[in-house]
């Protein structure tokens, strides 16, 4: 690789390491860890704010309006003003709700939250614990949610609030499973539960093609499981059901006031972040470039630019899809989603049996779609609907 | 300790909870300085759509989410036990390949059986 | 925050009137409504969100439907006593600081409506309001025209001293009584605390020697 | 079936989406306090008393018959007649309205009263920026401030002012005439009584 | 003082058979974000299927009867605009049409074609907006909302030019219309029309065939024919559960018998059927629009023998009914010779609709109650009047 | 004190306070946490006994806690349905109540 | 199907009931028939299923008061004045009493034919004022009588669910009745008029008392 | 035995004890929670990482949310005002102090002191993988028969009133 090229790729890494070479030797590799880590919570908080007002524009612009345009250029300080708001708004606590708890929700919930970018590398040698177990590390944290969601809405004691955390948990322990499935045909493939050497993995090229997990029949199958099943666990649209705003109103956080609310939104967008940046490390290259004469391109733009492209298809189906109800989202994930992940790691375990070449795709695809087209047949069955033909009276 | 691992990881909680906490703080010395909290019995009351809350939300629930509960319980515990055999995958043999479908298939059984007595259907 | 304000704010310290410029700022461009209809004029207040007229660009398309998240209360719509204590009550339960925006003839002063014996003759009887906005329905615009006058309410409103608001204060009530629901009326059927209209009005002074009709 | 409808869907968003950056008809803000959509006519809010000439306490039309206030159907008009008279627009003598009000904040903006009024005194305004902080002070109209002169009526509603203009100049023209014919057939009595005020006209 | 909540206790602590769990009994609305309006559901959960439903309303009750009692004929005129504020034209048609009935009156056929013309539009943009709310009920976060209002302003723009207003046209009189089509208008809506029909495909291709919607509105609340004849359904609502009852072609009222159009009919009677019905009922207004707007004759339009003013029609009653966009709207009117009605009822189709909201909703989940009730389309303003 | 004393220590009194939860709690609930307290304890055990133990590379303490967790899990499941299943019939998840009711 | 067809079909069907046609003198010319309240659940059950009646739908339901009248009528009268004799015009008073009717519209959707009318009184404004209801044979009843109920006060027996509609439950009055009066508010009328203006300038008075 | 390991103990016993003695049993949930951190985190210092993960993984993420589910399945409508503990509780904590006496001692007196401290190792995945596949296969099938059984179990035990009274 080019030096230069070399260098901006990794200038991150090198500025790191000289701003912590001022310190006594003691204590560098303690600063290393510092300023990465204030630079993961600076750069992701700096997202969210981002993704917040690029959300707000995107479904105006999808909405044939503007969205916000008018708080510093463009709009881009609404999130500031929206900040600045609601710290100095008041916090409401209700009178009969359980106080500590209420507290801890919201705080429980941004600690999960950050602690899952510990294992994702965002670029070459940019990763802030590179554990031998770190995708376990990731699902391990990833159910500290569901415990801060639980606690948010019981805390409350507000009808609505519960239900809407019941509908919570119940939708991500359903889609849970499917989740680390869906991501156990990569890790089958890479032999390692390392990010980082998940994404190594992917980094090399046939011609100009890139190895990614994606262009693989059961990694491309995977993806999408595992795409449906992050967008259920970071409650995004069409399956927000837990915030449903048209059925219970705000969900478990209707109590929550000033910051705290603020906190349930930052919390939700990291997890969508997360869970993002794992489906770019696992199935999409992580910092690797797509095409092999891109490669001069830095690797964290090149996370960045997966993340925010995840980051647009949320706010882009968001835009377009009315949401489940709760039965068929249950039904989706149990009938649907964990055999097909079965299936897949099945589909997985042939492809590697097989000798390379075209039969292994056909076997492979058709053990995919295949049980995809009857599963879902059987879905169909179950809800019976299909398109209409309507007569006319005179 | 700092050559542990989790050292960072340890680091990254210190910051989650520094960040989550943080704003809460300045804005109570906010409310403190500038802008009195006024509680008040109407105001402090539950939320119900404007009216006044009638009975707990704190009530015996429906147990329908219990049943997702236990097959979840099952099969998290399955998937702890498919990540190993899974890094370890590329370096198995067929045997142990098809030792882990006969685990698969007794929970698939297990699956499937609940569908037969519906108990994966949203009532 | 025109000029004469600045330099008057200035005097009071650098400090204050940047906190107070960065607060109210900030409180101005994040009016998050609640979501709340009543009646016609909720509809313009939905056509005022649409597309064509497009709230969002201020910043204020986050309707909120749980009051402890939003700022606004835009009081769209007839309020009728039997829906009184509730807007009262979803009043209470916003978070300060908080903002009324009433919203048309009805909710001013009951409007077309105000001759029934269901329809409660505004609701400044009950809450302070800060913005009115006549019309029947106003005009979209005309919302955001209201929108733009509480922005620069919010702009003049000093953070500290003796005027300044009122969820400033911590001897202001920031929740007022819930009216009951009595044999005949609402009981009470104003809030004396909230409500204080001139006694003499200009029309009855002038007919009570003209005797005219 | 598998999904069809929904790509479909995200199709057509996308389209509107990208849309939005080229055509005017997917992006159909009007940015309100700069931009304006174009005023239309016929557009009406509050009403108006209209005054002919210069000084709106002479030039009103209004001869306080109290038929608008009558028809109004929230009853928000309020006035008091004079007890002496001037002329009005044609030139007859007659009262004119002492105290004129009208409470905005009842208003439903439905034009009756326009439509009753047989004089063409009250007619629509199209102004809707009104917001205001006091109910009390802001939103109770008085004569003053309803008072618009004939040249904004042509300004807001320039066709159905030029028809009324029309109508009150043959009307001016009907009654000159016929106060030159009576002057012609009496020359001797000089101003005679002052003809008797029109029984209000059905429209 | 009694407290300000109205404690309906409908139903004991828990089940009789002591089973699972225990009743959640939750009030959606009077404030809820899909109530449209401030209508109220005192519902009864078990886990998250409806037990037992009541609805609860007045929280818009305007005394519009009341006032219109001590209002002239034509006072009350502005105040049915604002009955179902979605659609003041054809409230203005139907009260027209009683007083017409009331007193003899003939209308002018110029009137009775701009009636039509403004009907059928207002017709579209309350099927459309209703499609927007319904689909933003679940949960599609207000894009198809968007859209529809996006048409319904140009609509409205039309609306305005012809009455000064963009809801409350207040702009039927008896006899006839207030004023006549301005210049230009006639062209413009020509060319206004024709553009609906990409918009109607686009929202066609956006919703209809959508996996999610069909899932969410298939076979959920099913309004059985018996059911909602009995229950004096009306509207798209009866249409959508098979019943061929359209007032447009039963009375033939107004100079709808001239012009060729059909009425679609669901089978199903689901709110999917509710939902089609609709936007084919849309096109169909468009097909009469398309004629009526061709077919406008020159002449007056109103009956030069009508007063605005000293309007007593003799002793006597009436009942005038149309096919408003949410249902049959009647006006029934005691006369009593006096210049006010002795009685003034107005028939509101989207109370009668409401009657079978809790059959409909039993047994069902929370989120089908919204998306019924969506379906059902009410407007508070006529509910409650 | 050893590493190991220490943390066999621990989970002496890990394991004692569950006993004591689950033979003093009267929620049949949180008996069952008890016990899975001393399971935990048990873990704690089995690895510490890896960790300083002679043969760290056999894994085999490493192996004894994951299927004990499996275990666990099962346990929970069961053990928590039956609670539930009990509540049904006696309307009490309380286990004083639950032998009083026994006849 | 005229309606005097339909009385002589109903007296057949249903034994002992009594109707009576109500001319409506308007153009409207939409006559009404008036039936007793003891047969008035099998009169509408006769209509809904007659074959060819077949009145499926009941569109409109609505209550009528009649507040009873103070009649005077000018009576000559014999009385001795002064010792005589004499024939003297005297006004006797009389009051009427009033009623509240209930009045029905039915359509056929089968037929699709209607409206006929149906219309029923009770017999005064204080106590008497039972009715039974229809809402066993029309569902649409249901909404339409509960409101009459809440405004007008008629009760109707064998309602499933006869609460306050549109009102609160506390409510004591019946607002749609002539002889309402409703809740003083009158603090502020800037443009009051009659006997708005009447009660407003009384609220000033008391107002400015205290 | 260093600062991590004390403040961890800490935390674990403090979550374990309060789990045990909190009156609202959502709280003991919230606070077992804590515990089973506490003890993954300990896991993870001896260089177990799969097994504290795991541990999080089902402890805090399946076994709680299990418990809170039957806590909100089985929860009065009113919180009881009696004694949290049982009426045999003077004897139950005097058994679990004699037990816990028992054990120190024989912990403290055992020649477990004097064992060796082997060089840091780790239990990595893979490793555990292999011996999974390999010397363990028979548990894991005999693991998979038993979570099968403890599915099918653990339902029938919660619907069977379901279906009874269907
Ligand atoms: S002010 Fe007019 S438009 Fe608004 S709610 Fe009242 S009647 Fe409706
Ligand atoms: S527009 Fe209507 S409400 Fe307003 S003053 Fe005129 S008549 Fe009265
Ligand atoms: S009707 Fe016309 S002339 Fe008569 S009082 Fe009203 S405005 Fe004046």
């Amino acid at each position: 690789m080019h030096s230069a090229i070399q260098q901006a790729d990794q200038i991150f890494v090198a500025l790191q390491h000289r701003v912590a070479g001022y310190l006594p030797v003691k204590f560098q590799s303690i600063a290393d860890v510092i300023l990465s880590v204030i630079a993961i919570v600076l750069v992701f908080a700096f997202l969210f704010a981002v993704t917040t007002v690029l959300e707000r524009k995107g479904l105006g612009r999808i909405q044939n309006r503007y969205g916000p345009n008018r708080v510093g250029p463009a709009g881009f300080f609404q999130p500031l003003a929206d900040g600045v708001k609601s710290l100095t708004k008041e916090d409401l606590v209700p009178r009969a709700a359980d106080q500590a708890v209420h507290f801890m929700a919201p705080v429980l919930l941004v600690i999960a939250a950050f602690l899952a970018y510990a294992v994702l590398p965002v670029g070459r040698n940019m990763v802030l614990a590179d554990l031998n177990a770190g995708v376990l590390f990731f699902f391990a944290v990833g159910t500290l949610v569901e415990l801060a969601v639980f606690m948010a809405g019981w805390s409350s004691r507000n009808k609505y609030s519960l239900l809407g955390a019941m509908r919570a948990i119940a939708q991500m322990i359903s889609y849970e499973v499917p989740l680390v499935l869906a991501s156990i045909v990569v890790i089958m493939a890479a032999g390692s539960l390392s990010t980082v050497s998940i994404v190594n993995m992917q980094t090399g090229y046939s011609g100009i093609w890139p190895h990614w997990f994606v262009l693989t029949p059961w990694g491309f199958a995977g993806f999408n499981l595992f795409m449906i099943a992050a967008t259920a666990e970071s409650n995004r649209s069409p399956f927000d059901l837990p915030e449903g705003e048209s059925e219970i109103i705000a969900g478990y956080y209707i109590e929550y006031s000033g910051f705290k609310f603020a906190l349930f939104f930052l919390g939700e967008y990291l997890g969508m972040f997360a869970t993002s940046g794992l489906a770019i490390t696992l199935f999409l290259g992580g910092w690797a470039a797509p095409f092999s004469f891109l490669t001069w391109i830095p690797s964290y733009l090149w996370f960045f630019a997966k993340l925010l492209l995840m980051i647009a298809i949320f706010i882009w189906i968001r835009g377009t899809l009315p949401r489940l109800r709760m039965d068929q989202l249950m039904n989706f994930a149990w009938q649907f989603m964990l055999p097909m992940t079965l299936i897949n790691v099945f589909a997985a375990g042939v492809w590697h049996f097989m000798p390379g070449g075209v039969i292994r795709w056909l076997v492979c695809a058709v053990l995919l779609i295949v049980p995809a087209v009857l599963l879902s047949r059987g879905l169909k069955q179950g809800k019976k609907f299909e398109a209409r033909t309507y007569r006319f009276a005179e | 300790m700092t050559n542990s691992p989790y050292f960072p990881v340890l680091v990254l909680l210190a910051a989650g909870v520094g960040f989550a906490i943080a704003p809460l703080a300045l804005a109570w010395i906010w409310a403190w300085k500038f802008s009195p909290r006024k509680p008040g019995p109407s105001k402090n009351a539950i939320y119900e759509c404007g009216l006044e809350s009638a009975g707990d939300a704190w009530i015996q629930f429906h147990p329908g989410y219990y049943l997702y509960a236990i097959i979840f319980l099952v099969f998290d515990v399955e998937a702890v036990f498919l990540l190993p055999f899974a890094v370890a995958f590329t370096g198995l043999t067929f045997a142990a390949g098809m030792a882990m479908l006969v685990f698969l298939l007794l929970l698939v059984e297990g699956l499937v059986w609940a569908y037969q007595k519906q108990v994966l259907v949203w009532s | 925050m025109d000029e004469q304000l600045k330099t008057e704010l200035r005097k009071q310290g650098i400090v204050a009137t940047t906190l107070q410029e960065l607060y109210n700022w900030g409180r101005k461009n994040s009016l998050w409504p609640l979501n709340f209809g009543l009646a016609c004029c909720a509809i313009e207040m939905i056509a005022a969100s649409m597309a064509r007229y497009d709230m969002a660009r201020f910043g204020a398309e986050v309707f909120r439907p749980s009051p402890r998240q939003a700022d606004l209360m835009i009081v769209a719509g007839t309020v009728t006593k039997k829906m009184a204590p509730q807007v009262v009550r979803l009043y209470n339960q916003m978070a300060e600081p908080k903002y009324v925006i009433s919203m048309g003839a009805c909710a001013i002063s009951g409007g077309p409506f105000k001759q029934g014996y269901n329809v409660l003759k505004g609701i400044d009887r009950y809450i302070p309001v800060d913005v009115y906005i006549p019309g029947c329905p106003p005009r979209p615009e005309a919302l955001i025209d209201a929108l733009m006058a509480l922005q620069k309410l919010i702009d003049h409103q000093p953070l500290t001293g003796a005027d300044r608001p009122r969820h400033l204060r911590a001897d202001a009530p920031s929740e007022f009584i819930v009216p009951g629901f009595g044999a005949h009326d609402l009981e009470p059927s104003q809030n004396p605390e909230v409500w204080n209209a001139p006694l003499v009005n200009i029309s009855l002074a002038g007919t009570d020697d003209a005797g005219k009709h | 079936m598998f999904g069809e409808g929904i790509l479909k869907g995200l199709a057509e968003t996308a389209r509107n989406f990208l849309g939005s950056y080229v055509s005017k008809k997917r992006l159909t803000t009007v940015q309100y306090p700069e931009e304006r959509l174009p005023q239309i006519e016929a557009y009406r809010n509050f009403p108006f008393l209209v005054y002919d000439g210069e000084d709106w306490q002479q030039g009103l039309r209004c001869v306080s018959c109290f038929i608008c206030e009558k028809e109004c159907p929230p009853k928000c008009i309020f006035i008091e007649k004079s007890t002496d008279k001037k002329p009005d627009a044609v030139g007859k003598p007659q009262f004119y309205p002492t105290v004129f009000n009208i409470d905005v904040s009842v208003c439903m903006s439905c034009q009756i009263c326009v439509e009753v009024c047989p004089f063409d005194a009250i007619k629509m305004d199209t102004d809707f920026e009104l917001s205001t902080d006091n109910r009390f002070s802001g939103l109770l109209w008085d004569k003053k401030h309803l008072a618009k002169s004939n040249e904004h009526y042509h300004k807001i509603h320039p066709t159905e002012a030029a028809v009324v203009d029309a109508q009150l100049a043959a009307e001016r023209a009907k009654v000159a005439a016929k106060a030159k014919a009576a002057a012609e057939a009496k020359p001797a009595a000089a101003p005679a009584t002052p003809p008797p005020v029109p029984a209000a006209t059905e429209k | 003082m009694i407290a300000a909540t109205e404690p309906i206790r409908i139903l004991p602590k828990s089940r009789a058979d002591g089973g699972e769990g225990q009743f959640l009994e939750v009030s959606m609305g009077p404030q809820h974000p899909s109530t449209h309006g401030v209508f109220r559901m005192d519902v009864v959960l078990d886990g998250e299927r409806i037990v037992k439903l009541k609805p609860v309303f007045g929280y818009l009750h305007r005394n519009h009867e009341k006032i219109a009692e001590h209002e002239t004929y034509l006072g009350s005129m502005p105040y049915t605009d604002r009955l179902d504020y979605f659609c003041s034209l054809t409230n203005n048609w139907a009260y027209a049409l009683a007083v017409e009935k009331l007193a003899g009156i003939q209308v002018p056929e110029r009137a009775e074609y701009i009636r039509i013309i403004t009907a059928e539009l207002t017709r579209f943009q309350n099927h459309a907006a209703l499609i927007g709310f319904l689909t933003q009920d679940m949960g599609a976060s207000g894009t198809p909302l968007m859209y529809a209002f996006r048409e319904r302003e140009t609509i409205l723009d039309l609306f305005e030019s012809l009455t000064g207003a963009r809801m409350m046209c207040n702009y039927m009189r008896f006899g006839g219309c207030r004023v006549d089509l301005p210049a230009g208008w006639l062209d413009h809506a020509k060319k206004f029309v024709a553009t609906l029909p990409r918009f109607l495909d686009e929202f066609e291709r956006l919703l209809a065939s959508n996996e999610i919607l069909m899932a969410r509105t298939q076979g959920v609340g099913v309004l059985s024919k018996e059911l909602a004849v009995n229950a004096g359904v009306t509207g798209p609502v009866l249409r959508a559960s098979g019943v061929n009852y359209d007032v447009r072609k039963v009375d033939k009222y107004g100079i709808y018998d001239r012009f060729a159009f059909k009425i679609p009919m669901g089978e199903h009677g689901d709110t999917y059927d509710r939902y089609m019905v609709r936007l084919l009922e849309m096109r169909e207004s468009l097909n009469i629009l398309n004629q009526a707007l061709k077919d406008i004759p020159e002449g007056p339009i109103v009956d030069p023998k009508t007063r605005i003013r000293g309007f007593k029609p003799k002793p006597g009653e009436a009942y005038g009914r149309i096919e408003a966009p949410k249902g049959e709207l009647g006006f029934y009117l005691v006369s009593d010779g006096t210049s006010n009605p002795y009685r003034y009822r107005v028939r509101p189709p989207s109370l009668m609709n409401l009657t079978v909201l809790e059959q409909l909703c039993i047994g069902r989940n929370v989120a089908d109650v919204v998306v019924i009730l969506g379906s059902i389309d009410i407007v508070m303003g006529e509910v409650d009047r | 004190m050893s590493s190991l004393t220490s943390y066999l220590l621990v989970s002496a009194l890990i394991f004692s306070i569950g006993l004591a939860g689950a033979l003093t709690r009267r929620s049949a609930i949180l008996v069952l946490i008890g016990i899975e307290l001393m399971l935990n304890a048990a873990n704690l055990n089995f690895i510490a006994f890896w960790r300083y133990g002679p043969n760290p590379q056999a894994l085999t303490g490493v192996m004894f806690a994951i299927f004990s967790i499996g275990i666990a899990a099962a346990e929970a499941a069961v053990g928590l349905g039956i609670v539930l299943a009990v509540y049904r019939h006696s309307k009490t998840t309380e286990l004083d109540q639950m032998n009083s009711m026994k006849g | 199907m005229t309606l005097e067809n339909i009385k002589s079909e109903v007296e057949a069907k249903v034994p002992g009931c009594a109707l009576e046609i109500v001319a409506n003198p308007s153009p409207s010319g939409q006559h009404s028939l008036r039936i007793d309240p003891a047969h008035a659940v099998a009169i509408a059950a006769f209509m809904r299923d007659a074959e060819h009646l077949r009145f499926d739908y009941c569109s409109n339901v609505t209550g009528i008061d009649w507040p009873g009248k103070e009649i005077s009528e000018k009576v000559k009268v014999k009385k001795l004045v002064d010792g005589v004799e004499q024939e003297v015009e005297e006004v006797r008073k009389s009051q009427t009493v009033g009623h509240l009717e209930v009045v029905y519209h039915l359509y056929s959707m089968e037929k699709k034919h209607g409206p006929v009318i149906l219309r029923m009184r009770t017999e005064d404004r204080a106590e008497k004022v039972h009715l039974p209801s229809l809402t066993s044979v029309w569902q649409s009843a249901d909404f339409q009588e509960r409101e009459i109920f809440d405004l007008y006060g008629v009760v109707f027996d064998g309602h499933p669910d006869l609460r306050r509609i549109l009102m609160w439950d506390g409510f004591k009055d019946h607002p749609m009745r002539k002889d309402y009066v409703e809740p003083d508010d009158y603090e502020y009328e800037p443009t009051a008029h009659d006997e708005v203006l009447e009660r407003a300038r009384q609220h000033r008075t008391v107002m400015g008392a205290q | 035995m260093t600062a991590t390991f004390l403040i961890l103990a800490a935390i674990t016993i403090a979550g374990t004890v309060a789990a045990m003695a909190m009156r609202n049993l959502v709280h003991c949930v919230l606070a077992l929670t804590l515990g089973f951190a506490g003890l993954a985190a300990l896991y993870l210092q001896l260089g177990a990482q799969f097994v504290g993960l795991t541990q999080v993984l089902v402890y805090v993420g399946a076994v709680a949310i299990l418990a809170v589910f039957v806590i909100m399945m089985t929860q009065k409508p009113a919180q009881t005002t009696e004694s949290i503990f049982s009426s045999f509780w003077l004897t139950g904590s005097l058994i679990a102090a004699l037990v816990f006496a028992v054990l120190g001692w024989a912990i403290y007196s055992s020649r477990l002191t004097s064992a060796i401290v082997s060089p840091h190792v780790e239990a990595a995945v893979r490793p555990i993988g292999d011996a999974l596949m390999h010397r363990f296969v028979l548990p894991l099938e005999i693991m998979g028969l038993l979570l099968t059984a403890a599915l099918i179990g653990a339902v029938v035990v919660a619907i069977q009133e379901k279906r009874g009274s269907a």
